[in-house]
């Protein structure tokens, strides 16, 4: 696919004497990437040809379509999956969920994972979490208390990143 | 520890990567298994980030001296001890070295720990080229949608749309798989109303970006918001603040740095991309116990990241290592150099193989001419030094009020809002005008060519003579109308640039202030450099002009003035120097530009120097109160350290722990009423002779662990800090001996000695506190704070504006 | 100290420049007439060296307070005291701040004052460039004159005799202008008596330059010998060399370069350049008070003219200050990295300007070409880091040895000896093989060349096939006869090359190392290259051949498989890194070779570090017993500040001064019956509580001074170090107040603190000695010499190698 | 005379066809430097111009001849007086002057200026020299005395360099 779509030899030929200036656009290989193969027909006769070659400025270029498509598709399945998140947590999350008991103010820790701070994880403290949905259950809530945090520090009180 | 490392195997491991990769660093732990969970619980309490790090070395050394998980940490926004930090990382070392004598697994551990700091730089920079690959390509997509739409695939903005399809050589933007909104709502693009229409989905389209960037920030990540580097700045000279280069802000950075890039805000990508750069640095400082567990190697790593960010952002490795070392590094040791050169050559290679703009370029507005320039034209660039100077001085002055009000007022209260309102603003004002409404860094491109004759911007519309058929080599030609209201245009784009990029930066969104600054410079200089090129034209018989600028010639470059105007404003903003002619002369590859753009970014270094010393960020960081000791600015006041140091005349005496008197309960009165990061100890309360100093947070968890698993430690338990406790009558509780937490080496200076050696001190060092002697005596202490509100108040400014440790 | 400026001024001045200098500069004293000549002839007798920079200041300070003439200067082969050096600039600045604020005469003072700097590095630039450019044309032209005259004008070398001349296509280097001494003397130059003659007059003329040199060298300057890098590193960390950087050096060196260079011995002008440009900077500090009296600024200024002089030596500017700041330098703020390359920039413009090779290049082997280079070709580059990484560690070896030889033996006692052999056996060898014949230079830059069409050079001699048009583009081919005959030429150069450079380097002539290192590198690299090239031309159908480099493609440039090679050797031998990189990238203008460079410059490293840690110059610092305190190297060892203090164990008690109790004549005792340079002052013998640190040479000055000058100063005078002195029943005679030679603010370090911390305080903050307390009691002092005879120690080293304080 | 003598463009052209290689070398300015300008006569027919003058390669060269006769002018008047002053101290010197009475070691000190070490100019101490010889004499024997010192240093004791 890369011969045929992502590369291109573009002329660009500005008028010469009667003839409009054009853009020649062709698919050849960088070797061949030059006013004789690419602009067909010529618009000029044999002999002036060099003259006319010599306005003209052809220019190699490649790109990868499946990289671009690729990066798009990712940027905007991670956005996607953001905004639904927000979603969730700014609509269902408070009508599943019991009222938040945890008020005391914490350090922002999400740093470090050597930090096991108990007080973030206060239900589950000194037992441990045995299925997989209370160990994502506990980390969000850490997570939750830590972005809370940073948002007092940075929105609120203005300490920081102002 | 190692249950620690157990428990953390155990029920938390599935909660992020860098838990999964302490399992298999704790794993080796488990030999020792010392599982006590009420120690556990207790510990949690603390912050006991960097803990493992004692624990990895622990294991190989002495049993019996192994310290306490959480002591040798530090809390949130604290500064770090240097000092401390890189003997930890000696130690580590020599362990290592020594253990590799033994075995051949040991001596294969011994390699691969001296190769890991190469590895991390091959990651950081393979993760740093390939997420400036997706902003690049993302934010350009983006970018175009709010103009129109490619129906060829969605995904390719308007050149990409455009790539195959035979357009015209007069209108060669337009092509037809690519459609505006009119074009696809009403079926044309012709006419008020498709105007309109175009309008208003601009406006809506900026709106929704933005909105959805503050949205994002405010939900996900707020640290991720901003330009970064001031941020980073401290955080390389010490600083901990937790979260700032997590995972999240990292993510949210990258996402929302797109956002605010396609939205048409006056703001760049090239700052926020060192703090990605930096996040995916730290990042990946969890894959290697060396880095992740000690807070100085992580800097240098971090600085390394930092090279690798403007490597990427501009296109310029070189560059970006002297932009780490002159703008951004603390400590820079010179192995740090040549990683940071490396990580900057990955990025910049991975960069290239992503090839974003399709011309094997870096960036966008990538440069080559050769066009030679004359003596006489420095008076124009040194104007235009002079302006970018004045400029710096002004936009540094008012976007620091306009964020202080904002930090103080009931402004800051509505970050969405502002968002909001300055996106309206600025889309409003931008669309009309052709010179903002496309994007800046495009803009610059534009401003930095070099009119051939195939160019068919109206920058370019010159009166031409087609016949001379020499090619390139253009001689100077008059202006046609074409330029004429390009002239008219850019200057309203400067006006408007200057003023909006003031209220932009410092808003909740990842903002860079480089591509603003520069688009401004770039409009300055194009306008000069225009207006001087139509001069020579019309008067080239002017005897200045003469000899040099005759009819005919090519003497003039206005793509040079606008390269010069760009690097002078960046200079005045930045006050960058070596780094940013070094990153201009990469971005055009050519030896001869060096002069004017040392002399623009020399001149207007001092015209913006003469007004206000400070670069825009070292003004943000002074204007949070971040702890950060200026390694450039010489301290030259004729105080001494006895002026300076706690306590002061008439204060209550130092706060002092002896070393073999005092009793677990004086020990914990005094930490309990009193709210200092450390004490010292000495000899007796009437010598005062020194004998060493223990933190407050070792303290703490020492004595708490003692009580709870030492027998016989009570209140009345004397704490002995010395090496053989004196011997106590045997009615009397056991003793407490803390001789292990204590640093025997703390750092003194004597009360007469002047506190530009004091500064040097704690800046060289990295200190964070230092004793006060006089003839052997303890008078006193001085943190890094106290220096740094000396400093302040030197500077005739508010001390109280330190607020952190 | 006025006297001293009129007597200057009075019978001195004519004898030399900076004489001259002085009675302009020591005019302003003369307000102050306090002449006592005999004084004046006390004062003589030491070395008053800066003693002036007391002076400049002192006349706005505090007359009480007035130091002595002397007191503050240091004896040639010491060590300077960075703190105190960088403190008196600040006093120096604070003075001209507050004054500046009086008068408009003091604002301008203060205003050039803080442009003296940039004037400096301009006259630096100007005047390193100037020579490096009379240092090429000369050399050039003598190389010439070993091989024929020019009769067109005898200043003319053989490229330039042949300027004009129409030569033709197969004999081009030939023009009837350009005589060979054998066409000179016998009419003709072929047939085998006029090779002889040839070869007797190459080898007459070579052995005339070295002999001139060398004789020069040893007649009027003999620090002139030698590359001066490892001396100049030393003196940048504070080491004194007098005279080493001075007029006659700077003659004698430039003249002898241009000699050593044309007698065709293996050595270079690059590292001899850096020595003239240094001794240029510090002629010129002479013309500014703020650099000539002030050790640490001095030496800033002598970082940024080496960064000059590798500047005009590779033409690179950027890679000059890298290699100033990565490799020589040893203090280098970042205010002086802005200034290392201004003075780069220019003296790289002013030696273009000059344009010595008529292409306006900076250097002979300067190359420009774009070949791309294929993922599999970094196997034979690593190969080569390989080879520069063994060939460094081999050639550093060797030639310590045989340097340690010639120091020890009776070898080094016949220099002009040992120069005219050496000379006349590399004449000899020389001659017969062209590509040694030539000049390195050349051959350098024959080596790099990538054949074209057009090149005459055997090396080029391949199969060509005319029937292509392509012009430059010119596919691999077979190798023709004369390829194969100059790989055998090549192959006996190298050899040559090899083990002739190991005697050459260390001679006592002008001798840089860069060239032959490079030139070692390229033979080998080119070799290696049109291996791989015919390799592949004759088996391009092998698998690790198909897909890259097919029958007909140009796929293998043996001149960047020679430049690649050059790289590594000079990465072996001097183990640079950055840059080194940088300066291969300025030679030759592409990034796209940065890969390559890097791949072997690293391999090159590593596998030379894996055998000896030591780079060449670091080696010659220690083969000399310079008290350098390497910054790179990090110090591990689990040794702690007591283990390293004076007194030992069993070493009688530390020789302390008390502060109010004893007598001139004890002091006296003191001073003359030990050899140390300064001794702590404590509070009273029995409390050692330490009050300060008195240096010896201030203390002689002051005594004797006090005992002419004071009335009532007997022997048995009270030496009062205190504020206030105690009261004396008044029969006692008078009291010796010495407060003001006192320095209150003494490093100290407690005894646990480990050495690894007490090495960093030395380097980063540049102490000359630091005293070791216990408990707030004084117990010893560590010195420079005594940490770097440990660090020696520690390495396995002799520590009495270190011979200087 | 910049333009006559001191620029030249280059032009080598290769064999080609039954032409030999040949060095074409002219006085023109760089605007002028192709092989259209310098090659001359041509020595193909015209249609065969372009393609020869592919092959040719023109390199526009500068110089100035000033310069380097300044330059070497320059070097070897000082290599001369160097050695001319030599001569004189080796030969001469000794036969006007009487034994030299100065015979103790002293530093190095050329450096400073600022040095006025007495011992350095014993003859003249506490006294102030009167006549330009004098003083022209004891700077002289100064720096006579360093050289000797540096001598000692390098060559004799192999303290340094070495």
């Amino acid at each position: 696919s890369k011969s045929s779509e992502d590369i291109r030899c573009k002329c660009i030929c500005p008028p010469y004497r009667n003839i409009s200036g054009h853009i020649y656009n062709k698919n050849v290989s960088q070797k061949d990437c030059n006013c004789l193969h690419v602009v067909e027909p010529m618009p000029v006769p044999g002999n002036d040809v060099e003259a006319y070659c010599l306005l003209c400025e052809c220019k190699y270029e490649e790109r990868s379509t499946t990289t671009i498509k690729v990066i798009i598709i990712i940027y905007l399945s991670v956005v996607g999956a953001l905004l639904l998140y927000m979603a969730f947590l700014v609509l269902v999350d408070p009508l599943i969920r019991k009222p938040d008991p945890y008020t005391q103010p914490l350090h922002n820790e999400e740093d470090s994972e050597d930090t096991h701070s108990l007080a973030t994880v206060p239900t589950l403290a000194g037992a441990r979490a045995n299925t997989v949905l209370e160990r994502v259950e506990g980390a969000q809530q850490r997570w939750k208390r830590q972005v809370q945090e940073q948002r007092k520090t940075v929105f609120d009180r203005h300490k920081m990143l102002s | 520890m190692d249950q620690k490392g157990y428990r953390r195997g155990s029920f938390q491991s599935a909660t992020s990567d860098e838990d999964m990769l302490e399992i298999a660093g704790a794993s080796m732990d488990f030999s020792m298994a010392d599982d006590d969970p009420p120690l556990d619980r207790e510990m949690g309490g603390f912050s006991s980030y960097n803990g493992g790090g004692m624990n990895g070395t622990s294991t190989m050394m002495d049993f019996l001296e192994e310290p306490l998980p959480g002591v040798g940490t530090y809390e949130d926004f604290n500064t770090i001890d240097w000092v401390r930090e890189k003997s930890r990382d000696r130690d580590r070392h020599r362990e290592i070295t020594n253990r590799s004598k033994e075995s051949t697994w040991a001596l294969l551990h011994s390699v691969s720990d001296a190769f890991s700091g190469w590895l991390l730089m091959l990651l950081i920079g393979l993760l740093a080229g390939s997420l400036a690959g997706l902003i690049d390509i993302s934010a350009h997509w983006m970018t175009d949608l709010k103009e129109g739409v490619c129906l060829a695939g969605f995904w390719f903005n308007h050149e990409h749309c455009c790539w195959k399809s035979n357009t015209t050589f007069t209108d060669r933007d337009k092509c037809p798989e690519w459609k505006s909104w009119s074009q696809l709502i009403l079926g044309h693009g012709e006419g008020a109303f498709a105007y309109i229409l175009n309008y208003l989905m601009y406006v809506i389209w900026a709106l929704m970006f933005s909105l959805l960037a503050v949205l994002l920030v405010k939900g996900f990540a707020p640290y991720a918001c901003g330009s970064g580097i001031p941020e980073i700045k401290t955080i390389l000279s010490g600083f901990i603040i937790r979260g700032y280069l997590g995972k999240w802000t990292l993510v949210i950075k990258t996402i929302t740095l797109v956002l605010a890039v396609s939205s048409g805000l006056s703001l760049g990508k090239e700052g926020p991309l060192v703090h990605v750069a930096c996040c995916c640095g730290n990042i990946l400082c969890h894959l290697f116990t060396k880095y992740r567990k000690n807070e100085a190697k992580r800097r240098e790593v971090l600085s390394a990241a930092a090279a690798a960010g403007v490597s990427v952002a501009f296109g310029a490795p070189i560059g970006g290592v002297l932009f780490s070392l002159e703008e951004v590094s603390y400590y820079f040791p010179l192995k740090t150099l040549w990683r940071s050169f490396f990580a900057a050559l990955v990025a910049a290679f991975t960069l290239r193989s992503i090839n974003p703009f399709g011309n094997s370029r870096l960036v966008l507005f990538y440069v080559e001419f050769h066009m030679p320039w004359h003596l006489l034209e420095l008076v124009p660039f040194i104007l235009l030094g002079i302006f970018g100077g004045l400029w710096g001085a002004f936009f540094i002055r008012s976007n620091i009020a306009w964020c202080r009000r904002r930090k103080t007022t009931h402004l800051g209260k509505y970050p969405v809002l502002e968002v909001f309102v300055v996106t309206a603003i600025t889309a409003i004002l931008a669309f009309p005008n052709e010179y903002t409404r496309m994007s800046t860094s495009e803009l610059i491109s534009e401003l930095f060519n070099d009119c051939g004759i195939l160019d068919s911007s109206k920058l370019c519309e010159y009166v031409n003579d087609f016949n001379s058929t020499k090619g390139d080599d253009l001689p100077d030609r008059a202006a046609g109308p074409g330029v004429y209201t390009a002239m008219w245009q850019l200057a309203l784009a400067l006006i408007m640039k200057v003023f909006i990029t003031i209220f932009t930066f410092g808003m909740k969104v990842p903002s860079g202030l480089f591509i603003p600054s520069m688009a401004v410079g770039a409009i300055a200089g194009r306008l000069l450099g225009v207006a001087v090129e139509q001069l020579a034209f019309y008067h080239h018989d002017w005897p200045i002009f003469s000899g040099w600028c005759s009819q005919g010639a090519d003497c003039i470059t206005p793509g040079l003035y606008a390269m010069v105007g760009a690097a002078a404003c960046l200079g005045g903003v930045t006050r960058m120097t070596v780094s940013l002619v070094v990153i201009m002369f990469e971005l055009t590859g050519g030896l001869e530009y060096i002069v004017p753009l040392m002399a623009a970014a020399m001149t207007s270094k001092w015209v913006a120097d003469a007004i206000g010393r400070e670069g825009i960020y070292d003004a943000h960081i002074r204007l949070n109160g971040y702890p950060f000791l200026e390694a450039k600015e010489e301290f030259s006041h004729k105080t001494r350290a006895m002026d300076v140091m706690r306590p002061r005349k008439n204060d209550p005496p130092l706060t002092v722990i002896t070393q073999d008197s005092m009793s677990v309960e004086d020990v914990e009165t005094i930490v309990s009423s009193t709210t200092y990061s450390g004490y010292p100890v000495v000899v007796s309360r009437t010598s005062q002779r020194l004998v060493g100093f223990v933190l407050r947070r070792d303290l703490i968890i020492s004595i708490e662990n003692a009580r709870k698993k030492q027998d016989g430690i009570v209140s009345t338990s004397v704490i002995c800090f010395t090496d053989y406790c004196p011997p106590l009558p045997p009615s009397s509780p056991s003793v407490l001996k803390l001789r292990s937490i204590l640093d025997l080496s703390p750092f003194t200076v004597t009360d007469e000695t002047p506190m530009e050696i004091v500064v040097d001190i704690f800046r060289k060092l990295g200190l964070r506190q230092c004793l006060v002697t006089h003839n052997g005596k303890l008078l006193g202490i001085i943190t890094k704070k106290d220096v740094l509100k000396h400093i302040a108040q030197m500077a005739n400014q508010d001390p109280d504006s330190i607020l952190f440790n």
